[in-house]
Formats: C-alpha cells, structure tokens, sequence
C-alpha cells in the first residue's frame, strides 16, 4: 500500500508526459504540436523535481538550525531545462509562422499535400532525363 | 597552469565566444574570419591534445575548480578526440568553404547571425564529445540542435521550413527521452558524472529503473542518430539546407550522435551489458540492415543529389550501427573506423555538390549536365568521394567497408558481410547515377548552360580537395585511423 | 480555519478549471483562465503559511503579475481578429 | 490580543473561503458571460483582500513578508477588476450580446443560453463566436 | 493538496487534447503551467516554480498567442488513424511505468539520488560559496558551466529568432494602437503597475542569493514589464525605448560577460569559471563571481525575450497590415 502511494505521484506524472507526447504525434495543426511538446516536456520537470523530494525537507535554502532540505541538484538541472524548453518552443513557433506565411497552412497534412504536387510539377522535367541517357548508352 | 593545460576548455570556449563578438561586430567579412579563425584554433588545440592523450592516456579537467562528481568533468579519451579532431577539421574546412556560398544563397541581413550559429552549433558538437557529465552533454546536445534547426530552416526552398519543424520536433523527443533516462539514472545513482556513474551502476544491472533508463536513453539518441525507423526528419532536412550546412551538419551531427550511442552503451554502461545483457545488439542488426536495403534502394530513385546522399547517409548510419550491433572489438572499431571516412566521403561530396550549385544554381540530375568541362575540379571530386562512397579499394570507403566484414566474419554472421556487399552494390547504382549524369551527359546538344570552363572559387576548391585527398590518404595509408580506432575500441570496450 | 481557507480555494480552482474547460465562449475561457491565475496566488499564499513555506511571497506576487500579463496578452491577440476597425472608447 | 487577532484571522479566512467558492459556483451555473464575470469578479475582489488579511493578521509579526502580502493584495485589487473590465468590454466588441431577457420571455436568445448552459451536450468545444 | 493538484493537472491535459479551438487549449497552457509551478512549490522546489511560472505562463503562452494570431484559431479535425500514436504512447508509458517499478518512493530521505552527491551540497554551499540559497550556488557556482551553457542556449534561440524571422527596427515599424489600448482604465493601471513590475525585477536580480530569483527570472520579469507596456500601447513604442538592433548586442554582451568572468579566472591561472581568481577570500570571490554571472545570464535573457517577442508581435503587425488594412 504504500509502495502505491509512494510510486502513485510517479504515475500520475507519467500519464501527463504521455498525453503531452500523444498530442505531439497525433495531431496535425503544427502549432498544437508544439503545445504538446511543451506539455511533455514541462510534465517531465515533474518528474525530475519528484525525485529531489524529501518529505519532511525544507526549501533548499540555508535556515539556521535545519538540516533536512530537498535536493537542490534536480531544482538546478530543471531550471536549465525550462530555458532550453522555451528556446525550443521560441524557435518552433517562429519556424511556424514561417511556414504560415509561404504554406498558407499549419495543417501537416496538407503541408504534405503541397509539398508532394511540387514533386509532381518538377517530375516531367526530371522524367527526361533517364530518357536521354538511355540513349546516350543506346 | 599554461595555457596548453586549458586546451580541452578552450576548443570549446573559443567558438562559443566568437558567436557573440559576430552578433557585436555586426559585419559579414569580420564573421567569416572569426569564425574561421575560432575553427582553426580548435583545430590546431585538437592535434595538441591528441598527441597529449596518445601520449599520456585521458585528460581530466574540472571546471569551475570543483572536483568531479561534484562539478562538471571534461574527460578526453582516445575516441572523444577521434571526434573533435573529425569536427575541428570539417568545421574549418567548411567555413573557409562557405564565404562565396553564404553570399550567394543567404540573404545579405542574415549572414552574420548566420555565422554566430553555425559557430554555435560547431561548440555545441564539440561541447558532447568532451564532455564526462552526462547533464552538461544534454545542455550541449541543445545547443547544436537549436542551432542546426536554424540552419536548416534557413534553406531556400521552402520545404525547408517543413524539414526544420519535423526536426525540430522528432529533436526535442529525442532530446526529452534522453533527459528522462538522465533521469532514472540519476534517481538510481545519485550522480551525474559519467566516470561515477560507470561506477556505480553495474550494482544496479538488475534494477528495473536503470534498464528503463537505458531505453530512454538508447532511443533518443537513435532519434538523433536516425536510426531506420527513426530517419524520417533526415532527408529533407539535408537536402533543402543550405549547401554549407548540408555538409557540415552530414558530416557531423549524426556523427556525433553515434558518439554519444558508444559513450553511453559502452563507458556510462559496459559493455556486456548493453550489447550482451540487453537485446541491444539484434535490435541494432536487424535495423542497420533493414537501413541499409532499403535506404539505398530509395537513394536509387533520387533525382536530387542533395536527397540522394541523405538516403545514402542512413544507409551509412545503418553500417555502423550494424557493426556496433556486432559486439565485438573488432565490430566497434570498424564501426568508429566507418564513422571517421564517412564523414570525410560525405564532407567531400556535400561540399562539392555545394560548389555545383553554386555555379549551377541546383543540385538535381539535370543540373549536372556539362559538369565535367564546365567543372572539371569538382566532377572530378564527385566522382572520386563516390568511388569511396562504393568502397573501392584505394579509397577510404574501402578500409572500413573491409573492416566491418571482417568484423561480421568473425562474428561468425556471413550473411551480413553478403549484405553489406550487396549494400555496396546498390551504392554502385546510385553513385553511377551521379557519375553518368556528370561525365556522359555534356554530348546532348540540350545543356543550355555555357560550355565554358567556369571553375568554382579557390576557397571552394581547397576544403573540396582536401577532403577528397584525405579520402585517398585514409585509403591508401590506413595506420592513423585503424590503430587509433583499434585502440578506442580496446579502451571503451575494457572500461575507462 | 486556515485548512477551511485551503480547501475552499482548491474547490473554486477546481470549479474555474472547469468552466476553463467547458467554454463556451472564448471570453468565458479568458475569465476563468485569470481566476484560476487569481486562485493559484491565493492558493500559493495561503498554503504557503499554512505549511510554513519560506519565501512563498515572492512567487505569489509573482504569479500576481504573470496572471494580468497573460491575460492582457490573451484579450490583446484575440480581439485583434475582430474588433480593429471598432476604435471609439472612452 | 491575540485571541482578537486569531478570531479576527479566522472569520476573514472563513468568509474569504465562503466568498471564493461563491465565486466559483456562480461562474459555472450562470447563464452568460457577463453574469458569470460579475460573479468572478465581484466575489474574487473580495475574497483576496480578506484572505490575505487574514494571513497577515495570523503572522506572529509584521515582517518583510506582511509587506509583500500587502503587495500582492494591491496588485490583485488594481490588475483584477482591471483585467475584468477589459475582457468585459473586448466581449462587447467581440459581438457578445449580453442576455437581456428573463427566461419568462422564452426569446431566441434564451433558449441559445439555454444549450450553453449544458455544454456538455454540444462537446464543450463549440465557440459562439 | 497535492492529489487535487495533480488531478487538475489531468484534468487540463485530457482537455486540452481534446479541444480543437487553439485559443483555449493556449489558455490551458497557461493553466497548466500555473498548476504545475503550483506543484513545485508544494514539493519544495522554489526556484523551479518561480521559473516555470514566469516562463510558461508568461513567456510561452504570449509567444504562442502572439502565433495563433497569424496561423488561426482552430485546427482541422485530424484525419489521420489514432491508433498507431495510441500504440506508440502506451508503449512509451508502460516503459516509464517499468522503470518506476523498482524506484525510490517520493520523499524518501534514503533514496540513492539523496545519499550521494547533493548533501556535499547541502552541507558545504553555506560555508564554500556563502549565500543561503543553495539553487543559486550549485547553479551559478559548481555547475556553472551548464549555466553558461544554458545562456548560449538562449543566445542561440534569439539568433535563431533574428534569422527566421528577421527584425523589424524603430524606424520600420510606426507605432499602432489597438483596441485594448484604447481603454483609459487599462493605461492608467499598467502606468501605474510598470515601475513595480521592474523594482521587482531588479529586486529577484538582487536577491537571488537568499531566496527566489536569478538572473534568469529577473530578465524574464524585466521582459515581461516591457511586454505588458508594448501590448497595451501598441506596438512601435517599446521599440523606440529599446531598438532591436541594440538588444541584439544587448544579449551578446551579456554572454560574454559570463564567458569573460570564466575567461579573466583562466588567464589567472585557475581553472575555467573558478571564482576564486576574483578576490583573495574564497566567500567574497564566490560572491562577485555569482553576481556577475546571473547579472550576464540576466542581461541576456532580458533582450532575448524581448527581441523574441518583438520578432513575433512584428511580424503580426506586418501581416496585420497587409491583409486587414483594405477595409480600414
């Protein structure tokens, strides 16, 4: 029993990194992509804090007369990766915008569809090629 | 202390502060030179240290004073230089490359943060293979991928912009993995240092979270290595980058990402666990070959060079993940042996492609017609860093290709050393392809490109050829790189 | 009394969370969005001396800024799509 | 004095709460917008000042903490009802009618309301906007 | 307290995965990040929340609100077959649920990751490095070198920023209004509110050593000043404070600030980012050198917000003009 309530913290996060995850790869609007990725992401710093708890520990700042804190390691690496999250995102939203702007789209979907009638338009021009060189070895 | 004692830092500080005096001097021409000046200092600093370190075994520095685990290690053995010393070289050569590409296909207002994160992105790859802690890897890991997002984004097709996003986002997946396995491992052990990890963790083989993260760990550095199922962002991405970035980034960031697969299978976890305990070594088979098959039957139907490569460039990827899969020494060497020529076969053929279309304007089949005349230099180049792509014996391609059947034959698994020739032959096709269009084409009276002789620029041909003379030079005399291999592989595979 | 405090706040952050969910309207959305802001710096406030928290007053007074910044942020990008050739106001 | 001050604390704490869940029932179960931002914001204004008073009250000093608290209070009161006001009136601009009519009147608009008021039965989703 | 928060943590999660209009499911970002810095606090991590605070609901959500406005509001239904990312997440799941199997439960005083590095850390950093907060001395002092890493990160993303999206100058860009901005309650009270929100700024800055804060949550914050300013008066009047242009040597400065404090100690001879080169007693070098260091991280992360969100809320303007002007 307490092994489920001692582990049931974990579990509640690692459902949250799923979803965040299962956004990321399910959807098609780019920028919900990135929502998601960010909500893996974030649900994951859970996960790390969970690991410095301690129960009964203070903050991790200094307090005459106490000597039982949290781990501060996990808070520091968290903290670095929250900025390498945004920058992430800053960048993922900017590359979007982008996208908007020459796609008219943010959908995957149709960005593909775009993408593969180019292929289509430039196939004719390409498709004379192996022809020549058939009969250049001819 | 002199200065040569700050050498591990410094390879890796030098870049990384050039990128902000670009941003201040704000200039192209000052960019270009620093950036060059930074890469040929990490360079010459690289030759430095692997002389220290042949000599007198790994270097350990602290930084910020503080000794390890406590504060960040630099930890430089045989196989981390192996790396810098590949990255130092290419990254100098691909600058001095990229002044006239730059010029010409990145707009004018973007050239200097151009070149602040192309420099980032050269610290950031050294930044992992130096370093001996495995959060500082992850900090590192981050800022070459941002910047290589950025770079690729900045590719004149707009597909770019597509293939930047789809890396961006199977990047940061890749990147949350291996920051959820740091995790488990730190739940487990407490440390993040490699050394003190290694220590600590064969105790704890048994221990579920461990294993758990392993996987984490193994998966998203394969999402980064574009390991076959893994390879989708790939393709695009190096074929719609800008050709400077293309080269850089094929030839060194999966690299890197290969480094960091050794590093952790076999130094922050040993061996007999990872590639023995875990079903590691048939899952890394059995996706290398099906990488191999079908990358190259894919590469084989491209009408863009730039695309062609890149399928190319998984089903090298396949290779060496076949012959780490192998679990032997001799399969690690081959594998690091392979990861060395590929990049320089792969440096040599993005960078000439480069050139091609720096004159040409394209880097499609039908662009290649009348190159040889035109180009005489670079055809040439092509065509020899595609012979080394093939294996002929007398080129690179050639050693490594021989050492990863050998590997396979003494593993006793012939059918891999057949498939890694039936690779080679599907390599033949499509580098034959490349070498057609370029020698045979010029007869048809239809290239409506001038027949003139119009050679690319001297700072084009230069890192073009010596990277296609290191092709043959590793081709013919083969002492640097298979000793030096041999004796990474001997280290790694028998712990630090 | 404290612990009264406690729980009524979590309940109202619970109940704005689900109006959050539920709409129907954007600016139902953006209401709830600011209350359950509001609620967290209480919640953070509140709980913070109920547990002894060090240094709990900062981060609620934080949270107190971000809260009105995003919510101006919110109503500025969304009423841009329909309300910009309206500008007659006070 | 101090039983002054704990009574004190604890009746601000309780109406505090009391207030907060108020709130909270109304912006769910009222039918439209504008009502649901009165609830909101009436009750929340209230709400706040009392409760942090009442933290402040059962501090066992004034210390640089009370002094924050008491920052955070002003800034609530100035940024809440502030942001309230904004949101109501981009809702006006936005074309949101307020809902005028009792539900004896048996309007378009009322029964409209009316499906709002059960989101749940067109997805929750749907924007009216 | 904590299962309620973590069940309205999920609560906003599965919302957000099934809501479609993209405006809501941002403002459950916020939400959720609130929740989730919420969270922290209740397992003692300060500094943490503090961030993600600022950071997701701050930063995060304006960026992606500031996006939403140019790409739409809502998204297509998907098409494409769930099943195979169902499979995909639960294999995931089931990985990570696996490895906590044989974990340490939460709180355990005993667990490995509380036994062996960090109590050097709990126990030395008031005595080695000084100041109270440990956060702040394992972060700026024994790994400061993920710092300065984690400041080249943000380095990078406002390059990267410059280069996809470009700049727009103080004398490209001519103020405009909006229609929020028209509101005399809302100037008044943001005229009023702004020197606060920058007072604290400088005061998280300064107060990093004995509790909350650094030089990243107060760039964050001083951003986020300028921020609130430019939303409600329009665009083109912060820039005129602040030039783009200037910002972008800003952050650079700001990085070589905290390379150079590593540098000056390496050419005196310790090793690289050793503080103790700055002063003869090892506490007070301690001090200068963290004060220096979060005062580059907080250069740095101040302009790069800034020139991010910029970037972002001019290229709305610009396509705001483009396709809203005919009907004005």
């Amino acid at each position: 029993m307490s092994n489920i309530a001692g582990l049931f913290n974990y579990w509640v996060v690692i459902f949250l990194m799923m979803a965040g995850f299962f956004v990321v790869i399910s959807q098609g609007n780019l920028v919900k992509k990135i929502i998601g990725l960010s909500l893996f992401q974030a649900s994951a710093f859970i996960l790390y804090i969970s690991i410095g708890h301690v129960s009964g520990g203070e903050v991790p700042i200094y307090v005459e007369g106490s000597n039982l804190y949290s781990n501060p390691l996990p808070h520091v690496l968290i903290l670095t990766a929250i900025v390498v999250s945004v920058s992430t995102t800053a960048v993922g939203l900017a590359i979007i915008i982008r996208i908007k702007e020459t796609y008219n789209t943010v959908e995957e979907d149709e960005i593909q569809i775009i993408d593969n009638r180019k292929d289509d338009e430039d196939e004719p021009v390409e498709e004379e090629h192996p022809a020549e060189q058939k009969e250049d070895q001819s | 202390m002199s200065v040569v004692d700050h050498l591990p830092i410094l390879i890796i500080i030098i870049p990384l502060i050039a990128a902000p005096l670009c941003v201040l001097f704000d200039s192209a021409k000052v960019s270009w030179l620093l950036a060059l000046a930074a890469c040929i200092f990490s360079f010459i600093g690289s030759i430095k240290l692997l002389n220290t370190i042949t000599a007198s075994g790994p270097i350990s520095y602290s930084l910020g004073g503080w000794q390890p685990p406590w504060g960040i290690e630099y930890r430089l053995d045989l196989l981390s230089i192996i790396l810098l010393l590949l990255l130092t070289s290419i990254a100098s050569l691909v600058v001095l490359f990229a002044r006239y590409s730059v010029e010409q296909e990145i707009s004018k207002n973007r050239i200097v943060p151009f070149y602040a994160t192309l420099l980032l992105a050269i610290a950031g790859l050294s930044g992992i293979c130096i370093s001996g802690d495995v959060f500082n890897l992850f900090v590192f890991l981050e800022i070459s991928s941002i910047a290589s997002y950025t770079l690729i984004s900045l590719g004149k097709d707009r597909r770019a912009l597509n293939a930047a996003f789809k890396y961006l986002v199977m990047g940061t997946i890749g990147a949350t993995f291996i920051l959820i396995g740091i995790g488990f491992l730190y739940m487990q052990t407490g440390t993040l240092n490699m050394q003190d990890l290694s220590e600590r963790l064969p105790s704890l083989y048994d221990n579920r979270t461990i294993r758990a993260g392993f996987a984490f760990l193994t998966v998203g550095i394969c999402l980064k290595l574009a390991l076959f199922p893994l390879h989708l962002w790939l393709p695009n991405a190096y074929a719609y980058a800008p050709s400077v970035v293309s080269a850089f980034l094929a030839a060194t960031a999966t690299k890197v990402a290969v480094y960091m697969l050794l590093r952790f299978l076999l130094t922050v976890f040993d061996f007999n666990f990872s590639l023995n305990t875990m079903p590691l070594d048939v899952i890394l088979i059995a996706l290398g070959s099906v990488a191999i098959v079908s990358s190259s039957l894919v590469a084989i139907f491209q009408v863009n060079l730039k695309r062609l490569l890149a399928y190319s460039s998984i089903a090298q990827l396949g290779y060496i993940s076949l012959s780490i899969g192998l679990a032997s020494k001799l399969g690690i060497a081959s594998a690091i042996i392979h990861l060395f020529n590929h990049a320089l076969m792969k440096g040599a053929l993005f960078l000439a492609l480069g050139a091609m279309i720096y004159k040409v304007g394209g880097a499609e089949l039908k662009h290649c017609q009348g190159m040889l005349k035109r180009m005489p230099l670079t055809s040439l180049a092509i065509i020899i860093g595609g012979l080394s792509l093939i294996g002929i014996p007398g080129t690179a391609g050639f050693i490594s290709k021989w050492y990863m059947i050998n590997a396979s034959l003494e593993a006793g698994l012939w059918p891999l050393a057949l498939l890694i020739l039936f690779g080679s032959l599907l390599a033949i096709i499509y580098v034959w392809k490349m070498v057609e269009a370029i020698t045979l084409q010029p007869s048809t009276s239809t290239a409506t490109a001038p027949l003139t002789r119009d050679e690319a620029p001297l700072t084009m041909l230069v890192p073009i050829w010596a990277l296609v003379i290191a092709n043959i030079y590793y081709g013919i005399n083969t002492e640097l790189t298979v000793s030096l291999a041999q004796r990474a592989a001997n280290i790694l595979v028998g712990g630090y | 009394m404290l612990f009264a405090a406690v729980v009524a706040i979590i309940v109202t952050m619970g109940l704005a969370l689900i109006r959050a969910c539920l709409g129907p309207t954007a600016y139902d959305r953006m209401l709830a969005t600011n209350m359950v802001g509001t609620k967290a710096v209480l919640l953070i406030a509140v709980g913070g001396h109920a547990l002894g928290w060090s240094g709990y007053a900062d981060i609620a007074l934080l949270y107190a800024m971000i809260n009105f910044i995003s919510s101006i942020a919110v109503m500025r990008f969304f009423e841009y799509q329909k309300t910009l050739p309206s500008q007659e106001d006070e | 004095m101090d039983t002054l001050l704990n009574f004190l604390s604890a009746s601000c704490f309780l109406i505090g709460g009391f207030l907060c869940i108020t709130g909270g029932v109304g912006l769910l179960r009222f039918p439209d917008f504008f009502t649901r931002v009165h609830a909101a914001g009436v009750t929340e204004t209230l709400a706040t000042p009392l409760l942090i008073t009442g933290i402040i009250l059962n501090q066992p000093d004034i210390s640089l903490d009370s002094m924050k608290l008491l920052m955070i209070m002003l800034i609530v009161l100035a940024t809440n009802p502030t942001a309230s006001h904004a949101m109501t009136k981009a809702a006006l601009h936005g074309g949101l009618v307020p809902l005028t009519q009792s539900k004896d009147d048996s309007g378009d608009s009322t029964e409209k309301q009316a499906t709002n008021k059960k989101p749940s039965d067109n997805g929750g989703d749907i924007s009216t906007l | 307290m904590d299962i309620a928060l973590l069940a309205m943590l999920c609560v906003t999660a599965i919302a957000a995965i099934r809501i479609r209009d993209l405006f809501a499911v941002t403002m459950l970002f916020g939400i959720y990040s609130f929740l989730t810095a919420t969270f922290f606090l209740s397992l003692d991590a300060i500094d943490v929340a503090f961030t993600e605070a600022a950071v997701g609901a701050g930063i995060t959500t304006v960026l992606m609100l500031a996006t939403l406005r140019l790409t739409g509001r809502y998204e297509r239904k998907p098409k494409h077959n769930i099943f195979i990312p169902l499979i995909v997440v639960s294999i995931t799941g089931a990985a990570l649920v696996y490895g906590t199997l044989d974990a340490p439960l939460l709180g355990d005083p005993n667990a490995p990751a509380q036994q062996h590095v960090s109590p050097r850390y709990i126990e030395e950093s008031p005595k080695e490095i000084g100041i109270p907060n440990m956060v702040t001395s394992v972060l700026a002092s024994y790994r400061g070198y993920d710092t300065l890493g984690e400041t080249f990160v943000i380095f990078c993303a406002g390059l990267a920023v410059i280069i996809i999206l470009g700049i727009q100058d103080s004398g490209e860009v001519h103020p405009g209004r909006s229609a929020i901005g028209d509101q005399l309650v809302l100037r008044v009270v943001v005229k009023v509110l702004l020197p606060f929100i920058l007072l604290f700024a400088l005061y998280v800055q300064l107060h990093g050593d004995y509790g909350a804060g650094g030089g990243f949550q107060a760039g964050i914050i001083f951003a986020s000043g300028f921020i609130l300013y430019d939303l409600v008066f329009g665009e083109g009047d912060a820039r005129l404070i602040v030039p783009p242009n200037f910002l972008k040597r800003l952050a650079a400065l700001g990085v070589l600030l905290y390379a150079g404090v590593g540098l000056y100690s390496l050419f005196n001879g310790k090793a690289f980012l050793d503080y103790s080169a700055l002063s003869d007693n090892p506490t007070s070098a301690q001090h200068i050198g963290i004060f220096l260091v979060e005062l580059g991280v907080g250069i740095t992360v101040f302009s790069v917000a800034l020139t991010i969100f910029f970037a972002f809320s001019g290229r709305a303007q610009i396509t705001v003009k483009t396709d809203r002007r005919p009907p004005l």
